[in-house]
Formats: structure tokens, C-alpha cells, sequence
């Protein structure tokens, strides 16, 4: 089982569980965050001050998945996010040793789906 | 298609246009009937300042000059987070250039001596001889200057009803030129004809208490026009998702409820028994009209919505507006029922069938509202109300109903064509859209370099 | 055992009712006493609009309609955001329904030819010969509509005071149908008795200037009732946490002290002497209360809160509110300190006794201030500041405290008993409250099908 | 280095101060000219209240009531979150403080009767013997108990103004105090000075028509004084990032906005021409200003933001504060544009030059902008406004322009005087600065024990 | 050392930090999240247009504990959030390789408590 | 390949940012959580009622270093966040198996950086 966490941009995110839905991954949770990477920020001005605003609006995107659904959910995550452009985000590929569905207490695989 | 659409809509007006310029006997003979609420007090003659009416009008272009914050929060609210600022931008920045050019140019092309009916000279230009004293031909109990810088407010205002079209996608430096050229060439003259002492609307007769014609209309009808030039918002309808934060269009609605008092009520230009005539009005339509909303969310959603209800608060408020000093209790009822209906028909189906993208309904609400409004006023304008008014439909007039008619389509014409020729103007020129990626991130950052607020705590 | 105390209060308090009520000698005795700002001004004669009166009762009327948003954001600050909107659309909800019976049959019933001391008859329905001259009875330089719009916007907020005891868990089906009701079958007699020409308080000549029984009393009363009929919201108090947005409550606050000053000054029906001492004793009640509030948070938690300055500055305005005409400025700093600590011990202490959950102290600081105001203008009124008025304890006349103390206690009953069947009633037949799945994801959702926010940026 | 700066400031303006003092005759020579805003009306011999006077102040009263909540957000809108509250509640504070202090000693203090040209005496301690009937020596037409309310919402905003410079890192207790120290020893008798009877500074003929003064300058100076004292906050300027709601702060500024009319418009203290002048110069100064600002904007940082246009728009209020009753459109519009070149040279260049710590630019805008404003009034101020006003320099009248410049230093030395001391004194007692580890946490939390929103939803 | 992530209902949180106060552990972390699931999400009406709002309001629990104390955390959690409704939620369990305590610098087991 | 998250006091991630800087760490993603642990919380007053405010405002920051950079990214951290106070915060190291970049489809460690 693997835990994904990608960060992508904000407007991708319809996009992105569009593709997922259609590959049949359906379970995601979604957040607010900030990222610094390649992408310059455009910088803020304050009393005619220029903020490098380094941290720029992202969302992140994690999801658990089987094994046998990894590829399909990267493939997912990355045709529904990529641009092209500097700033598409990325996603991170974590083990995930169990998963345990708090309303019936089913664990591992099947509480995964 | 909808330009198609466009295309009929004008053909049928502009025939109607003709005809009514065309026969000027009916005109003429309707003379001495012409009235609107900038020539309510002026039987008065000796042009002596009444405190009570200056005080009443004082207040009144102070709240009507609060309704563009309440405006830009109404608006602000409804579009996403990353446009709330330029929003409040485009409001701000109506309030600014549109009262300097008012002072300067707009005043005396709105209201300084008649030419041909079409337009006012320019003998008035940076307020020259606009004094202190009454000028009994608008308002012979204030100071001149009151009654221009109450009218300076509804200059203010109407061009920032449009913003709701184009909200999300125009580029700030288009918007600024656009509403500059809006106010020179579309509302001055408009105002002229319905309100200059010789528009040639005015004498026609046609009623506009507080501006249904001159504001909404005009407006409305100015959003659609923009609305089509710019085109639809990336990703319209599909992805873009509801209000931000609607408890701020809650506050901004309440503030356009409250100043309405002074844009209708203040319109008596005195606080006499017309002006709490319209007051009353005012109050029984919105509240008619936001209740009818409501009760229509709940029928055709089985929930009354926040949204719904400001909206046909909003609606109800544009409608009443033309007939606020002319209806009584019963005429704003019926205006408040129906145009909730109307208005609800038009955002919540038709809108999608023709499939525009008026971002905020500023068409919907004030163009739809203000025609229905307009029309309304020949229905239900009682002169037992106020003698200087006319009797509508109900009172055994119908030819009351046919000025009203001819005074919207002639203004939904003019304001449709000129609006359309500076657009393609502007968009010629400096384009009147961001880029597809400036869009992406927002207008706040790209157009300001500003976000709404920081993210992190 | 909050109802056993429920009955003790109200056993005790129907006793003096009857008594009051079967010793009309007395009553009789004080006619010619009999005052209440609505009729501060019917000495005139000739009934001829002055325009100043007619300018600040104008703008009284648009500032009283401004405080119901007010109200919104001082009450929706406070409750959770899930419950937001429910709370911003029960206010606006209040102003459109009720504006509407009022104009229908409810000001026909509070202000119309009196039936026995008790009721208006229905000889005014739908305004019939409400016209735009004044009307004496009530005011002799207005025009009658404007007393008419004037009085509905108190009768838009005092349902609406009594959202604060029964927010986050009603269902808004019911609140709809038990506001109607409450404004017919309380509001409407209630105001009779205090304010229209025949009613019974009146005649006993009890003070109310500007609503302290008719408004803050029978709201706050109506909403401990409510509370209890409601129940507590689940998981109070141990997981009901803090204001969402307290800043959102500050700007309620602001807007409703801003708006007072038409509910009070307003009140005088005049730009006269009586409006103003109305609006420095209501400024100097409510600086007054919000400091003393202050101090006391400051003493027994250390630390003086925001939260407390608001309830504080509230309270006092509740508590100037029926004495305003009538105290100068000495008594007007008496209200505010005293209002203070009475209200602050019922809310920080009391309260949690009693274990009610009144969740925004709606019966807290409306009923016990209310209350408490018009005892203390049975204290400190004074014919020095208005002729119109009377003498209250500390200017040597006893009988007036004696006075109010039975128009509270005959409020206090009414309202209770009447409020409670309604709430039964509307119990019985749609149910007042939501289902606890409802409550736990939060009438925005389940109620309106909205949210205050997009999470995502 | 500041200090030194502050220094020379100082005995350049001393020098002045003391040649002002010691050439009465001058002073003398002029007293005829002598008029401010308060003695506008005072021409009128019987005091009779007129009800259209009276209605303008009691709402212009409201309105500038309602300034001071529209300046909690919008000083609020542009700190962190974390202080948020402490703003707001300063806010508040000084609305309900100094209204008590004001009816207790400050009124007496300001507008008793004189002693000396340098304070009023005691005698109206309490507001006795304020009554309801007019006092001709400050308005003949409205009651005198108005007047001084009125004056109540001037002496809470003023205090109120300097909170912008000491945001975010000083102690409640320590704000309390100095606020009620400040306004009794700074504001009370500045005001008497320039409107009290027998003032000296009114008797020089400085002209101050609604306290750009009294209010501005006063206020601008000691918040220099006090950002000085305080030192900057720590992180600053590197790491305090951007307003953390602007939204909220444009807010403020449209209640400001609104409010102003009221603050200029009703400082004419009657419903007549001079109003209509000042309300129309308030606007035209506000719109010409932001305008401006948001140009300068555009060239120097190739975008117009939000932030700019609210700044511009309050520094054209401010600097036509002491204006608006005499000037022209055209004077109005020139000390738009130039106050915004200033103040925008002095807090986007200047302020990071000498590096203190004004977080909200108190001094730059109200300091600077009234400065201007004061010295513009020499320049642009014309008889043919206001007869009871006089001619500036562009009229041929250099005079008035020198006393101008006197009236600003002296107001300028004694307010940094003063306030020097009472901030030191304050200090020295209980400390004005929270700890480092209370202004890390942020005021709230700190000094109020609340936080401004739940985090979790 | 594992690191385990919790998806619960917002309105759970006082619930399971209860609970977890009970068993011991008291450090966690807590923040926003936006879900899909099982959960059928309320859709929100737009000018009368119905907007599958697919995502709901959860919030997000992060606790870093040793492994002895993985099975009691795993049960404060499920205890304090189960309802047995559909939306309960879900508990992934990720492998912790090390922590540090910022404070001391302290490594591994000692730092986590 | 790590993935590093640490929660760190709000007011020192300026601090963080630039000590990741200077030891080249560019790429990160940060959020807004609130955090139990042993900085006992101060508790806030409504209506004259102490709520125990056990839950504090914290900076969560997540970085995905590859191994050679573990090292320092920790130190960074720890230099930049540390005051010596309580509420410091700590840092949680966990394995990461994948990286991709969504722009250009690279994997693992090219990715990262
Ligand atoms: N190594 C990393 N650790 C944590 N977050 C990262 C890392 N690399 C990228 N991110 C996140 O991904 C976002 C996009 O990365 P960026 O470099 O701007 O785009 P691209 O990957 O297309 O070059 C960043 O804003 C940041 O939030
Ligand atoms: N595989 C998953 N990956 C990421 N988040 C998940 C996953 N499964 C569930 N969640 C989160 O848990 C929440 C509750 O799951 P849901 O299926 O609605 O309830 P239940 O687990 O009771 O069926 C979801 O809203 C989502 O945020
Ligand atoms: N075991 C843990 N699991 C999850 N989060 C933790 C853990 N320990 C600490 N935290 C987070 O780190 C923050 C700081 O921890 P705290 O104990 O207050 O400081 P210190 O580590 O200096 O003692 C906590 O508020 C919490 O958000």
C-alpha cells in the first residue's frame, strides 16, 4: 500500500480528480498550502515595497492506494496537473504499512477503498 | 448565436426608435403631463434654501455615495478569493475618476442648457456657475451644488453596476479608460434626455423617479453588451464555483438596501410627503421582492437560499426605483412580486440557455429589473400619489405605459450600440482582457500585486 | 427545574398583573400624565410638515432598517461558521416577512383606532387612509406614512433580538411561520398598550421612549422562552467554542450603536430638543456600560475583552432605550454603569446556574437590560430635561417606579405565556428544531444549501 | 539619529512659536478676520432652534460616530492576525473612555468659558448648564447640548487616529491611560485654542474648518512621538508581511469616506450653503486624491494597488479637512493632487529614510496630510466660499498663509511636547511596551485572552 | 516509530482528543482538510444550479508515537470518532525513520514524547 | 530519499526559510496547523469563561530531501526554528520510495530537487 502526496495548483485540482475518477480512484483528501520551488512568485507590493512572495498558493492532494493502483493514480494525478509550465508540482510516494477504516475497523487493503 | 440574438433585439428596437422620434405631435402633446423626480419641488418660485430639504439631500448623496462600498462588497463577495481585490478596485476607482470627471465635464454635459434635446452645453464645465443659490429648474429649495453632487453619486454608481459583467477577466487599465469614456458618452447623454431640463425623453413625459432608466437600464444593458465582448470566464460554467465568502455580499446588500433610502428617497430632493412616499416604496418593494426570491429558491430547490434573497432584495430595489415617488402601497407590492419572478426566470433558466457569461447578473438584476421596473411604473403610477406623477395602466392611462416603453427601448438602443463601439474601441487599443494566465493566478496579483489576505496565520 | 423556576416567575408576576389591571383608579388617576415619545410632539395644532422633522425622522427610519444587518453580524460573528448564513438569513428573512405584515395588518394592529385598550382595529389594513399628511395622534409635522415605516423598522428588530437564544439549532421552516406569528399575536398588542393612542400602559402613564418594554422586554423574554421550548444545542457548553469570527461581531456592534441613534433621537419624532438629549443620553449610556463592562472582565479574568466591550455597549443602549427622553446625563451614566453589572452577573454567573442555553445571551442582555431600563427610568427620569415626561424616585415621585414596575411585569407575562404557545404550537406542527444530523454538519448546509466560504483558495 | 532629527524639528519650530507669542498686535490686528467653523453661524441673534439645522448636525454626529469603528477595520484590516482584535479594541475603547471624559471635564475643558486664550475653565464640568437651548457663541440655530455631542465624536476619533502608529506592540493598561492623559492634556486645550471662545490661536484668524488642526496635525504628531518612544516592532521591516486583510480595511475606508461627510460637511453646524460647500469639497479632495494616488502607484511600481487608493483617498480627507468651508471645486482638486504627492513621497521614500516605526502610517497621512491641508487652506481658501472665511494666497492675501503656518507650529511643538512627556511618563510607570514573548504571541491572545476566528472550520 | 495520519469529522475532534488524553498522548496535530469518500457530499445550490459539492469538511489528525503505543492510538482515534455513519473516516499508518525534538535536539523514541 | 516534516513556531519560518536557503534547499511546501504538545496553551475568555485553548497555532513545513541532504535540512530546521522555549516543535523523518515531476514525468531523484 502507498501513501501519494502531491501538490499541484490550485486550478488544476478539478481537472486532476476528474482524471481520478475516471481511473476509478475515488477517495482523496484535499488541502490548502503554500509552496516554494522553481516557479518565481510574483512579488506583492506593500507602501510601494516589493514582498518577494516566495510562497506561492498550492494544493495538496494525498491519497491511499493499493499497490496495483499506484501507477494509474500517478498517471492520474500528472495528466490531469501538467501545464508544462514551471510550478505543475509534484508527487511524493510514501509507504503506507496499514490503514484502518474507523467506521467498521476493517484494516489494511480493503479499508483502503 | 447570441450575437445573432444581439442583432434581432436591436432591429426590433431601433424601428420602435424611429417611429417615436418620428412623431413628435404625440411628444408635444404630452408636454405639460412630463415629469420626473428632478422636477417635483420646482412649482416653488422665490428660490429660498430650506434646511429640512437640504438637510434630507445632504444625507441622501451620503448614502448614496455609500452604496459603491456596499456595491463592491455585494460584488466582491461572489467572485473567487483571487479577484476579491480587483473588485474593490474597480469600485474604488469609479468613485475616484468618475467624480473628478464629473465636476469637470459630466455635470454640464448631463444637466447644463439643452441642445436640441440631445445633450447639455458646456457652459457648465468645472462646475462654472453652479453655485450655491437654488436653480429652480431642478431643485428650487437646495443649493445648486447639493443637487450636483447628489447627482455626482448616481454618475458614480451606474457605471459600477457594469463591473458585475465583466467581473474576474477585464484588464485594469481597460477598465479605467472604458468607464471614463462609459460616463462621457453613454451616461451623460441618457441622463440629459430623461432628466436635463429639455431631454427630450422629459418631455415626452416619461417617468423615471429615481433613475430605473438613466441607472439601470443602462447599465444592464451595458453589462450584456460587455458581457459578450469580453467573453466567458475560463472554465465557465463548470468549474467555476460558488461565492467566496457570501457573508460579505450579505453585509455589501445591506448597505444597498440602507442607501437605497437616500437614492430613492432623496430623488423627492426634499423631505416632503413624495419623499416618504418613495421611502415607503423602496422598503415594501425590497422586502416583497426578496421575500418572493426566497419563496421560489424553495420551490424550485425545496431551500431558500442567502444568495436568492439579496438578489431579489437587490432586484426588488432596481425595479421600485423608477416608480418609487409615483406608486403606492399596493404598486410596490406588485412591483416586488413580479420582478423577483421576472428577474428569478431570467438568471436561474433563460441565462443559460443563451449562455453568456454575466459573471455576477449585473444584467439579470439591473438590466432585466430596471426594463421590468420601467414598464411597471406605467402599470401601477397613480396621480393620487403625487399630482406631478402621471396615472398608469391600471388608472385608465395605457398611453402612459407606451412612453415607458419607447423611453427603454430608446435607451436600451443607445446604451447597446455605444457601449458595443467603445468596447471593440478599448479592446482595439489596450484589449480589454487579461491573459489566459494572468487569469489563472488571479486578478489581484497580476492587476495589483495585492492578495486579500495573507495565508498563513 | 428551569421550568418549576419558569412558573414561580411567572405565578408571582400574573398576581400583579391582575391587581394592576382590577385598580384602574389609579391607572385613571395618572391620564393626564400619560406620555410616551409618541406623542411628545401632538401638542401642535395645525398639522403642517416641518421638513427638519421630517429630514431626521427620514434618516432615523433608514439608520433603524441599518440595524437588522447589524444585528446579523453582531449574532453571526459569534456562532459557529457552520451556522453563519442560517443566522444572516434569519435577519434578512425578518425584514422582508415582516415588513410586509406590517404594512399589511400589523401596523393597522398595533397603532390602529383602539379596541379597548388592547388592540388596534383593522380599519388601516394595508394602510388604508395611512396617507402623507400627519397624522396628530401620533405626530404632528411628519407625515403619516413616515411614523407608519418609521415604527416597522423597530417591528423588524425585535423579532430579530430574539434570533440570539435560539441560533445554530432552529429549523428555518418553523422560524419563518413563529416570527409571523410572534410580530401578530405579541408584538402587535404589546406595542398597543405602550404606544397607541388608547392603550392601556399608555393610558397608566408608563414611560417608554423608545422601546425598552415594547422591543428589548418582549424580545428578551420571548427568546428565555424559545431557549427552553429549544432545548440546549448539542455538546453545550463543553464543545461549543468561541466566536468564529469576532471581528464580523465588532462590526455588528459598530453598526448597531451607529443605529441606535435613529432608534432613540429618532424616537422624538423631531429635530427638537427631545431628540437630542435622546441621542447624548444614548451615547453616554453606551460609552458608559462597554467601559464598566470592561472594568469588570478586567477585574475577574485579568484581562478585558472584546467580546465583553460589545455586550457591554449593547446593554447599554438596551437600557437608555426607554428612558432616553426623559434622563439627562447624570442618569444616562447611572444606566450604564448599573446595566453593566446587572447583565454581567446574569450572563458570567447566573446564567450557567439556571443552565439554559440562551446562545448569544439574547434573553441575557435584552430581557434583563430591558428590564432593568425601564425601572432605572422609573429612577432617574426628570420633567427638567422633559415637561412631556414625569419625575421618577430620585426626583421625589415613587409612583412612577411603581408604574413601571407593572408594565414589566405585564410584558413580561404576556410574552412568556403567549410566546410559549406559539412555540408549542409550531412544535407540535413542523417542529422547531433540526435534526441532530442536521445540527452536527449545520444549517448552512442543511438549512440553505450554502457555505459561508470556499475552503480552497 | 531620529532623535536629533526630532530635535532640530523642534527648535526650528519653537523659535517660531515664541515670535507668534510675543506679537499680539499682529494677533490683535487680525481679530476681526478671526472665524473657524464653530462661529460660521453666530451671526444669528435670537437662538432659535431651527429643525433643519438641528437634523443635519444630529446626523452628521452619528456619522462622525461611525467613523471610529470604520477606523478599527481599517487600521485592523493591516496588521497580522494575531492583533487584529487589540486593534479593534483600542477602537472601542476610546469611544467609550473619552465619551465619559468628555462629558465629565473635557467639554468644559475645550469650550468653557475661557481662561487666558489658553483653556476653558471648569464651570461646565458635567455639562452643567449645557442645556437644550442653543449657546449663540457656538450655533445659534441648534441645541447647545448637540454642539457638544458633536464635539464628543471629534474628540474619540483623534485619539483614535494615533493608534495607527503604536499598533501591534503596546500594553492595553498603558493604552488607557495615556489615551485618557493625551486627550485631557493634549486634545482639550489645542481645541480650545483654535474653536474655543477666546481661543488664541482663533483669535489670530488661523482658519481650521473642521480640525485638520486640532485633529490631524495634533493627532499625526503624536503618533510620531509615540512610534519613537515604542521603537519599531520586532521584525520590522524584514519580516512583517503584507496587510493580513485588506478587504476589511477598504471597508473602513468606505465608512470613513461616508462618515467624513458628516465630520466636514457638518462642521458648518446648520443644513446650508457652507455645508453644500464643505460636502462637495470633502468629496471632489477624497476622489481627486485617490486618483491620484493610484497614478503615482502605476508609475512607480507599474500597478495600482488597493492599499494606494484607500491611503489617497484618506489623505485627500484629511487635507481637506481644515478646507472644505473655503475653498472652491477648483481648490479642492488642487489639494487633492498635492497632498497625495506628499504624503506618497513620505511614507513610500522618506519614513524608510529616517526608519522609525509608524506601522500604519499615522504620521504620514494625518500628520503630514494635515499639515498640508492647513497650509493649502492659506493658499487656496477664497471669501467668495464663504464671506465669514478669507482670501489665501492665490487671492492676494500672503497673510493668511503665515498665520496658517504659525497656528501648524505651535499645534505641531506642543503636541510633540506633550506627548513626549505623558508617553514617558506612562513608560516609566506601567510601561507602554508588551514583552517580547506577549508581541510574539500577538495582542490578542496576550492582552484580551481572545483570538479573531477559529482556525478549525 | 510510526506516524499516523487521521481523517475524522470535524465535529469528532474534542471527542478523539479525549480519548487520546485518556491512553496518554497528549502531542498531536491538527488541521483542515477537504475529503471525498464513501460520503455522499451535500450539494450546494448556486443561483439555483445544484453544485455536487464532492468535497466535505473533515479534519486531519497527525500523531508520531512509538511503536508501543501504535495499537492504543489507533483505538483512542477509532473510539472517539466512530459514529458508524458513512464519513467516519479513515487512520493510515506510516512508518517513522526518526524525530527530532527542535528544543534539545533530542533524536528518535525520546523525542517523539 | 526522506520526507521531512517538522511543525515549528509560527513567527520563525522566515527564519527556517532562510537557513534552508543557504544550505540550498530550495523546494518546500508549508500549511497552517494547530498543535497539542507540552507549551501549555493560553486559554482564551468568552463570557467570563476560560476555555482551556489547548490547541496552538503552528507552522507545519515538508520537504523532500534526497539522503545527502537529511543531514542538513534538519540542521537548518533546528537552527532556524530553535529558541530554547517550549513550543519549539520537532522534526519527523519519513522514507520516501518515489518522486515525480509533474511538468516533465522525471522520477526519483532528479525529481526532488
Ligand atoms: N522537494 C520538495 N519538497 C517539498 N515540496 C516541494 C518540493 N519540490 C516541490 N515542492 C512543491 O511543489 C511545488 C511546485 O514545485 P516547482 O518547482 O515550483 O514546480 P516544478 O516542479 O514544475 O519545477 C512547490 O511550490 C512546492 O510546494
Ligand atoms: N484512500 C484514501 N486516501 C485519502 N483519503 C481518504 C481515503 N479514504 C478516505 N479518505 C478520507 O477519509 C474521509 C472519509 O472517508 P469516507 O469513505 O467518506 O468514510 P468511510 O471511511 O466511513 O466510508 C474522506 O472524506 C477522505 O477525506
Ligand atoms: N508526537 C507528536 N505527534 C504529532 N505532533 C507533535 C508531536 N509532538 C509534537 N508535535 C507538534 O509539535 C508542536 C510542539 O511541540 P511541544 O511539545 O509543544 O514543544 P517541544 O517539542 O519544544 O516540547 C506541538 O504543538 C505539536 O503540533
Amino acid at each position: 500500500m502507498h501513501y501519494i502526496v502531491a501538490i499541484i495548483q490550485p486550478d488544476r485540482l478539478d481537472e486532476v480528480m476528474q482524471k481520478l475518477e475516471e481511473k476509478e480512484i475515488h477517495l482523496i483528501t484535499v488541502s490548502n498550502v503554500l509552496g516554494r520551488g522553481r516557479q518565481k512568485g510574483i512579488s506583492e507590493i506593500y507602501r510601494s515595497h516589493k514582498e518577494a512572495g516566495s510562497l506561492l498558493k498550492k494544493v495538496k492532494i494525498e491519497v491511499a492506494v493499493n499497490s496495483e493502483y499506484l501507477k494509474q493514480t500517478i498517471e492520474a494525478i500528472t495528466e490531469g496537473a501538467r501545464t508544462g509550465k514551471i510550478g505543475d508540482g509534484k508527487i511524493f510516494v510514501l509507504d503506507l504499512k496499514d490503514a484502518i477504516r474507523i467506521r467498521t475497523g476493517e484494516k489494511g487493503k480493503p479499508a483502503i477503498g | 448565436m447570441q450575437h445573432s440574438l444581439l442583432k434581432a433585439f436591436c432591429l426590433l428596437a431601433v424601428s420602435f426608435t424611429i417611429h417615436s422620434l418620428v412623431t413628435p405631435n404625440c411628444s408635444f402633446a404630452e408636454d405639460e403631463t412630463s415629469i420626473t423626480a428632478t422636477s417635483v419641488n420646482t412649482e416653488a418660485i422665490a428660490p429660498k434654501i430650506d434646511t429640512g430639504d437640504t438637510a434630507w439631500v445632504l444625507i441622501s448623496a451620503a448614502l448614496v455615495l455609500f452604496m459603491t462600498p456596499g456595491l463592491a462588497f455585494f460584488y466582491g463577495g461572489l467572485v473567487r478569493k483571487k479577484n476579491f481585490l480587483s473588485v474593490l478596485m474597480q469600485c474604488f476607482m469609479v468613485m475616484c475618476l468618475v467624480s473628478v470627471q464629473w465636476v469637470l465635464v459630466g455635470y454640464s454635459l448631463s444637466f447644463g442648457p439643452d441642445v436640441g434635446g440631445w445633450i447639455g452645453n458646456l457652459s457648465w464645465l468645472g462646475l462654472n456657475g453652479v453655485g450655491l443659490t437654488p436653480n429652480p429648474d431642478y431643485s428650487a429649495t437646495i443649493p445648486h451644488q447639493l443637487f450636483m453632487i447628489y447627482q455626482a453619486m448616481f454618475a458614480i454608481i451606474t457605471p459600477g453596476l457594469i463591473i458585475g459583467a465583466f467581473a474576474e477577466r477585464m484588464k485594469f487599465s481597460a477598465y479605467c479608460v472604458f468607464t471614463l469614456l462609459w460616463s462621457t458618452f453613454v451616461y451623460a447623454p441618457v441622463c440629459h434626455w430623461v432628466w436635463g431640463v429639455g431631454g427630450f425623453l422629459r418631455m415626452q413625459g416619461a417617468l423615471d423617479f429615481a433613475g430605473g432608466t438613466v441607472v439601470h437600464i443602462n447599465a444592464g444593458i451595458a453589462a450584456l453588451v460587455t458581457a459578450f465582448v469580453l467573453g466567458k470566464r475560463k472554465g465557465y460554467p463548470d468549474t467555476i464555483h460558488p461565492a467566496h465568502n457570501l457573508p460579505l455580499a450579505v453585509l455589501g446588500a445591506g448597505i444597498l438596501w440602507f442607501g437605497w433610502f437616500g437614492f430613492n428617497g432623496g430623488s423627492a430632493l426634499g423631505a416632503n410627503g413624495v419623499a416618504v412616499n418613495a421611502f415607503v416604496a423602496t422598503h415594501v418593494a425590497a422586502a416583497m421582492a426578496g421575500l418572493t426570491w426566497a419563496v421560489l429558491d424553495w420551490y424550485f430547490n425545496e431551500h431558500p437560499t442567502m444568495l436568492g434573497m439579496i438578489t431579489g432584495a437587490v432586484a426588488g430595489l432596481v425595479a421600485i426605483t423608477p416608480a418609487a415617488g409615483f406608486v403606492n402601497v399596493w404598486g410596490a407590492l406588485g412591483i416586488g412580486v413580479s420582478v423577483s419572478i421576472v428577474c428569478y426566470i431570467m438568471v436561474a433558466f433563460v441565462k443559460n440557455k443563451l449562455g453568456y457569461d454575466d459573471s455576477l447578473d449585473a444584467f439579470g438584476v439591473h438590466g432585466i429589473g430596471g426594463i421590468w421596473g420601467a414598464l411597471a411604473t406605467g402599470v401601477f403610477a397613480t396621480k393620487s400619489v403625487n399630482a406631478a406623477g402621471a396615472d398608469g395602466l391600471l388608472y385608465g392611462n395605457p398611453s402612459l405605459l407606451w412612453i415607458q416603453l419607447k423611453a427603454v427601448l430608446i435607451t436600451v438602443v443607445y446604451s447597446a450600440v455605444v457601449t458595443l463601439v467603445l468596447a471593440k474601441i478599448v479592446d482595439a487599443t489596450l484589449g480589454l482582457r487579461v491573459s489566459e494566465h494572468e487569469e489563472r493566478i488571479g486578478l489581484d496579483l497580476t492587476q495589483h500585486r495585492e492578495s486579500a489576505g495573507t495565508l498563513l496565520e
